[in-house]
């Protein structure tokens, strides 16, 4: 039974870190990092996400697909190719690893949408993007496209994340910033599209925690047109940060003020216009709040976000040293890595840690 | 106008009372308080036996006297006087035939459609979390009932320094997702309506003036009332209008779908005929349909010539019942300007109505709330409106199930006359309640002190949110906005595929 | 100090009151046991006419004409309320022609009897108020 | 302040607590010719007929001289007021200063003076626990007793001590009982049921003479008697304002009970 016609409550492991000056740094240290959790997750599913690792192409969206065969792949691509110019293709190159086994076809295209499709289509590049994929995942039977963005990349399987890690050559990839995320599935996914992160466009999630409001966010978030296609918290998450932020226009901070709510006796006590903020923000996007433990590391371009649900039922710490900022389930996954920290500590429920590249706009969009 | 209740021209009874007084004379101690507090003047003291006894054939069992009875030395027990009834002519159907045989007129009841359709909030099982992910306890953390009613809105507007605008429609706050449904001022008394109307103002919800406009002594309550503006337009005037904080349409009752009101001239007497601008004995008919609502458009004009009235200040609400094309007219009505649209299913109650009509017309609210929040989704304008669902809400576990179903808030009527003292004996009608409810001879309006009255309904609810917060806790999801359309947290039981279908929940054990 | 006082615009004319206050002076855990049978001299009694009825009991007077009037010394004020000391009582009913508001009368016994607000009864709170279905007698502080 | 009180019986404690419900502060002293603690006179007659006893006719709780904050000077007469001084004298020749004095001494026995009185020698007037304990003591049930006066105190009187002598015989010059409260009809009835218990009654009759057991009616009658009960009224007792207050009958007093003369308050007696 493939993941998405039926929900599977999963706790996890996930990991973080971002170089504030943009510096690019090899993917090494996020394995070590994530490996350190190893007994968070049992090998059902590892991933991971990278900015800053196609700089020679990123003035095009990477796509990266799953098909399960030729016939599948043969149909993708012939979709592709009357949506976008194709700039280059091929096979993600990976390595034999013993513990990763029957992995469908990965391919990465590099492309840009085609001028006259993308005016007929009257949206803007990104909304094209996101349709085409939604369209690709949802109608194109074994072809399943897991990661979308301009320079940066998703690269996960079914497995320990450290395996994913070694199959996928992540060590020889070079980036400013890195999620990592380890699954602990209550069932057998047997699928690699479920593991996560999740990603569309630049935006990339990866969650530690099971969240009590899903079924009321996803029929609300479907009803903008997004197709929940794994009925996994991750999916439904990344899809309303897609919402809030690339078409309602919120801020982060405003973003964590919708899904991480404070309760009505802490908006009491706010000053008058914080107060109003949090108000409005409540009732017009009630159906976007998330109740229920969830710990989230949501990449985009140009930054990380970490966030806790309100009453921080899943355990989240931060690290900081000079430029590089850390963000991990566990002290330990931090420690590993940088042993010598500037500054540790706890974010409280409900409270963004916002992370940006020096220089970069607010919200790197 | 023929009294319906006159049964039978003929000399024959073919009526046997349905109903018994069963006295324990053991028990009994003549103290003739039963004797006193029966309108329908069953009970009756000789003197000279020092004995109570009573009249069986006048009793509509409304158990005023079981229940003030000092000694517990009465009940009510259903006649085993039974015809020789079967599966097919049930009692009731036998029981029909002989008073319509004797009146010759249209049969009428009250209350709620009392036939054994399935009920499916007693299908649908609630869901709790466990150690995937952890309940949250409502005694130690935060667990919040608030919900706001009124459409969201379109898109973000920042002012010149980059701060969002506040640019939501007017909108209902409520401490709980719970409503009193509308009763009219003259289908019940004074007192019923002072108790409803402090209720609200004590929970922070909200009460409905129903059709017969509002008493100038409750406009004080002005910001926890619904005023209602219904076919015959009783008491509509503009103060009217703008003292509530938020307007209602009648469009329908779940009770009678398709056919207006009628409240006997015998209780349109002093300040209900004051309240309603009709004159003293009139009967008051409420003509179905609006007879300037011929189509949807229709209703977009009054919705919005009752906004430019209130200068766009008040949320409006379109009540309808629940008919097969249910889904149809709540996208019509998502469309139309309204904000709120209340559907009122087949079970809703009445002070009267035709029987025949109450108790086969309009479908379940589980059913018509399920597909109507669906259609709206589909369609893509579910937030255009909040939804607000009645008839009948028993319970809070069957207002958590409404709202996981999709619903905004609901609305209670029956439950709350339950509260105050209604026992559902049906005779609203007759004028005769003898629990001072719905009633205007002045000598019943006295049995329901508003200051008892209304500390009940307060009881009432404040158990429920308390055992909502239980449930939602149980689930994990410590704000109701949460539970909204949250269908994973049902499941069915006993139900068939087209039934969860329609529900959009999935069987028990799945 | 908390007195019972009287709504009549709440009262039914049940009567009701009379009965419950019969019953708390017997002490008896069952009304049915405790009054079957019997002509209840109740210390609350209701007067009615022409639709108004109200229950009147004794007021519990700050400055009670019946303790002045008492010859024995039987009517004693303590905390506030007025109470019978039925040993004492010779019935000689000065009180009862004293009492403004008829609120003592003779008991079975000849001494009088009063409310007593129920301090001496089983019921707690005065058993009129306790068994008033309308609340049209209260029992509270009004200054 | 000092508050001197003069009586013991209900004007003297309602003076009590009247004063207490003013002035929780001042000094009060009570001065009373009985020894007893207050009780209560009109519960004389139901001692002896047996319906109450000494601790139960007691008019306050044994801790009322206590609670209201006041001496009791029992069995000490006062027989002088000089108000010039402010001061009372007693019968053992002591003085007692006062701010304010209270005279509630109530009323003594009318013994009218008719020939032959002193013969008597089981004779009682009616009034004090004193006078209830002598005559109990001289009762029995073979004496015959004649009750002068068919007043409230002879017929309660009567009605203590039926049980106990053989016979009662009550005399009055009025024609009908308690002729100072009831109409003739209504004095008809009590004295129809008086009869009933066995009390025989001489109206219209006065005692023209005694001679120890006998006694002469105006009527000509003849009526023997082992016990008289004098029951013929009583006079306020003014003595002591004599010539200080304003006295007639009664001592007079406004309606905050105060006499002519300063400082001093008095009670009205009623009959």
């Amino acid at each position: 039974m493939r993941e998405g016609q039926v929900r599977i409550p999963a706790g996890c492991a996930i990991s973080g870190l971002i170089d504030r000056t943009g510096k690019r740094m090899s993917g090494e240290a996020i394995i070590r990092s994530i490996a350190v959790m190893r007994d968070r997750s049992n090998g059902l599913g590892g991933g991971f996400a990278a900015y800053g690792i196609y700089p020679e192409y990123k003035d095009y969206f990477a796509l990266h697909v799953f098909y399960d065969g030729m016939a599948a792949k043969k149909e993708c691509e012939e979709f592709l190719e009357s949506h976008f110019d194709i700039i280059n293709l091929s096979k993600i190159p990976t390595r034999k690893v013993k513990s990763i086994t029957d992995e469908p076809l990965i391919w990465r295209y590099f492309v840009t949408p085609l001028p006259t499709k993308l005016a007929d289509s009257q949206l803007d590049e990104r909304e094209f993007v996101a349709k085409c994929v939604f369209r690709v995942n949802t109608y194109i039977n074994g072809a399943y496209i897991f990661s979308s963005g301009k320079n940066m990349g998703v690269f996960k399987a079914v497995g320990f994340p450290e395996d994913v890690a070694a199959f996928y050559k992540l060590d020889e990839y070079a980036g400013y910033c890195f999620t990592a995320h380890g699954r602990y599935p209550t069932n057998t996914p047997g699928w690699w599209g479920g593991a996560h992160p999740f990603a569309l466009l630049d935006y990339s999630v990866v969650h530690n925690g099971e969240i009590s409001s899903y079924d009321a966010n996803r029929r609300a978030i479907e009803m903008y047109g997004y197709k929940c296609t794994l009925m996994t918290d991750t999916e439904v998450i990344t899809y309303i940060i897609d919402y809030l932020h690339r078409k309602k226009g919120l801020t982060l901070e405003e973003i964590s003020l919708v899904i991480a709510a404070p309760f009505w006796q802490t908006i009491q006590g706010m000053p008058q216009e914080k107060r109003e903020l949090c108000e409005y923000l409540r009732i017009a996007y009630e159906a976007q709040l998330i109740t229920g433990p969830f710990s989230i590391l949501v990449g985009f371009e140009g930054g990380l976000m970490a966030l806790n649900d309100r009453l921080k039922l899943r355990s989240m710490v931060a690290g900081e040293k000079g430029d590089m900022v850390y963000i991990a389930s566990e002290e330990a996954a931090i420690r590993a890595i940088e042993p010598e920290l500037d500054r540790v500590w706890y974010p409280k429920g409900g409270e963004p840690v916002i992370v940006r590249l020096y220089g970069g706009q607010s919200d790197g969009n | 106008m023929f009294d319906f209740t006159e049964v039978n021209p003929m000399a024959i009874n073919f009526l046997y009372p349905n109903y018994e007084v069963e006295r324990n004379y053991d028990r009994c101690i003549s103290c003739r308080a039963c004797e006193r507090q029966c309108a329908n003047e069953v009970h009756e003291y000789l003197p000279d036996q020092n004995k109570m006894v009573c009249d069986d054939s006048k009793c509509v069992n409304c158990q005023r006297c079981v229940s003030i009875c000092p000694t517990r030395a009465l009940k009510i027990v259903k006649t085993n006087n039974t015809y020789k009834e079967n599966a097919n002519w049930t009692g009731k159907a036998i029981n029909e035939v002989y008073r319509q045989a004797g009146s010759g007129g249209v049969l009428l009841s009250s209350m709620g459609n009392p036939e054994n359709y399935p009920v499916y909030f007693d299908k649908i099982l609630l869901n709790a979390s466990q150690v995937t992910n952890p309940s949250i306890d409502p005694l130690r953390e935060p667990m919040e009932t608030k919900v706001f009613l009124g459409a969201k809105p379109k898109a973000i507007e920042r002012d010149a320094r980059g701060r969002i605008v506040n640019n939501l429609p007017p909108h209902l706050s409520l401490s709980m997702p719970v409503m009193f449904s509308a009763m009219s001022f003259g289908s019940i008394s004074y007192n019923a309506h002072e108790s409803l109307a402090r209720a609200a103002e004590e929970l922070g919800i909200m009460y409905n003036t129903g059709e017969g406009g509002l008493h100038e002594d409750f406009y004080r309550y002005g910001k926890n009332t619904i005023v209602q503006v219904a076919s015959g337009r009783f008491g509509v005037h503009p103060d009217y209008l703008n003292s509530g904080a938020a307007i209602e349409i009648k469009m329908g009752q779940g009770a009678k779908p398709g056919i207006g009101g009628h409240l006997p001239g015998a209780k349109i007497i002093g300040d209900v005929s004051r309240t309603r601008m009709i004159p003293e004995g009139t009967d008051a008919i409420s003509p179905a349909p609006h007879h300037d609502i011929y189509s949807i458009e229709d209703l977009r004009q009054l919705v919005y010539s009752l906004k430019e009235a209130t200068e766009y200040k008040k949320p409006v609400i379109v009540k309808i019942a629940a008919v097969h094309n249910v889904s149809a007219i709540a996208s019509g009505i998502a469309r139309s300007g309204a904000d709120i649209i209340a559907i009122d299913g087949f079970r809703g109650g009445t002070g009267a109505a035709p029987t025949r009509i109450r108790d086969h017309v309009g479908i379940p609210i589980e059913l018509a709330l399920a597909s109507v929040d669906r259609r709206l989704r589909e369609e893509g304008i579910r937030d255009n409106v909040s939804l607000v669902v009645g008839g009948s809400i028993r319970s809070s576990a069957d207002i958590v199930k409404a709202v996981a179903l999709g619903a905004d808030c609901v609305y209670i009527a029956t439950s709350a006359l339950l509260a105050l003292g209604c026992h559902l004996c049906g005779s609203c009608h007759t004028g005769k309640c003898n629990w001072g409810i719905a009633t205007q001879n002045p000598e019943l309006v006295k049995r329901l002190n508003p200051n008892l009255g209304y500390k009940r309904l307060v009881n009432l609810l404040t158990a429920w949110k308390h055992e909502i917060k239980e449930m939602m806790g149980g689930m994990g999801i410590n704000s109701i906005e949460s539970l909204k359309g949250n269908r994973l947290m049902l499941r069915g039981v006993g139900l068939n595929e087209k039934e969860l279908e329609i529900l959009g929940i999935k069987y028990a054990g799945e | 100090m908390k007195k019972v006082y009287v709504n009549e615009k709440w009262c039914l004319g049940c009567h009701l009151c009379e009965y419950y206050c019969a019953f708390a002076g017997t002490n008896e855990k069952d009304m049915a046991r405790a009054l079957k049978d019997i002509k209840i001299n109740p210390r609350i009694r209701i007067e009615e006419k022409d639709g108004v009825s109200f229950a009147v009991s004794c007021r519990h007077c700050d400055e009670p004409l019946c303790v002045k009037g008492c010859i024995t010394g039987a009517l004693t004020r303590k905390d506030g309320v007025i109470t019978i000391n039925k040993d004492k009582c010779v019935s000689c009913y000065t009180c009862i022609l004293c009492c403004p508001f008829g609120a003592i009368a003779p008991s079975e016994q000849g001494a009088v009897q009063k409310c007593e607000l129920c301090v001496k009864s089983a019921a707690g709170t005065p058993a009129c108020v306790k068994g008033c279905p309308n609340g049209a007698i209260v029992f509270e502080e009004r200054g | 302040m000092r508050y001197v009180i003069i009586g013991n019986s209900a004007a003297g404690i309602g003076a009590v607590e009247g004063i207490r419900q003013v002035d929780k502060e001042g000094e009060i002293i009570i001065i009373s010719r009985e020894p007893y603690h207050t009780y209560s006179r009109p519960l004389i007659s139901y001692l002896i007929y047996g319906k109450t006893d000494r601790e139960k006719m007691k008019y306050r709780v044994d801790g009322f001289y206590e609670d209201m904050g006041c001496a009791f000077m029992g069995g000490k007469a006062v027989t002088q007021i000089l108000p010039d001084k402010k001061e009372v004298g007693l019968d053992d020749g002591s003085k007692i200063a006062y701010d304010k004095l209270f005279v509630g001494t109530g009323s003594d026995p009318f013994v009218p003076p008719i020939e032959g009185l002193n013969t008597v020698n089981d004779k009682f007037t009616f009034m004090s626990l004193d006078d209830a304990v002598s005559l109990e003591k001289a009762l029995s049930p073979e004496k015959r007793v004649l009750i002068l006066g068919a007043g409230l105190i002879g017929l309660k009187c009567a009605e203590a001590i039926l049980h106990k002598v053989k016979s009662i015989v009550v005399a009055d010059l009025a024609p009908r009982v308690l002729s100072s409260i009831l109409d003739g009809e209504g004095a008809g009835m009590i004295q129809k049921h008086l009869e009933n218990k066995g009390i025989e009654f001489r109206l219209s009759a006065g005692v023209n003479k005694f001679a120890t057991d006998k006694a002469y009616l105006s009527t000509g009658e003849e009526v023997g008697f082992d016990i008289l009960v004098i029951a013929a009224g009583v006079r306020p007792n003014t003595a002591l304002l004599k010539g200080i207050a304003d006295v007639e009958r009664g001592i007079i007093i406004n309606e905050k009970s105060e006499t002519s003369a300063k400082d001093i308050f008095s009670e009205v007696k009623l009959f």
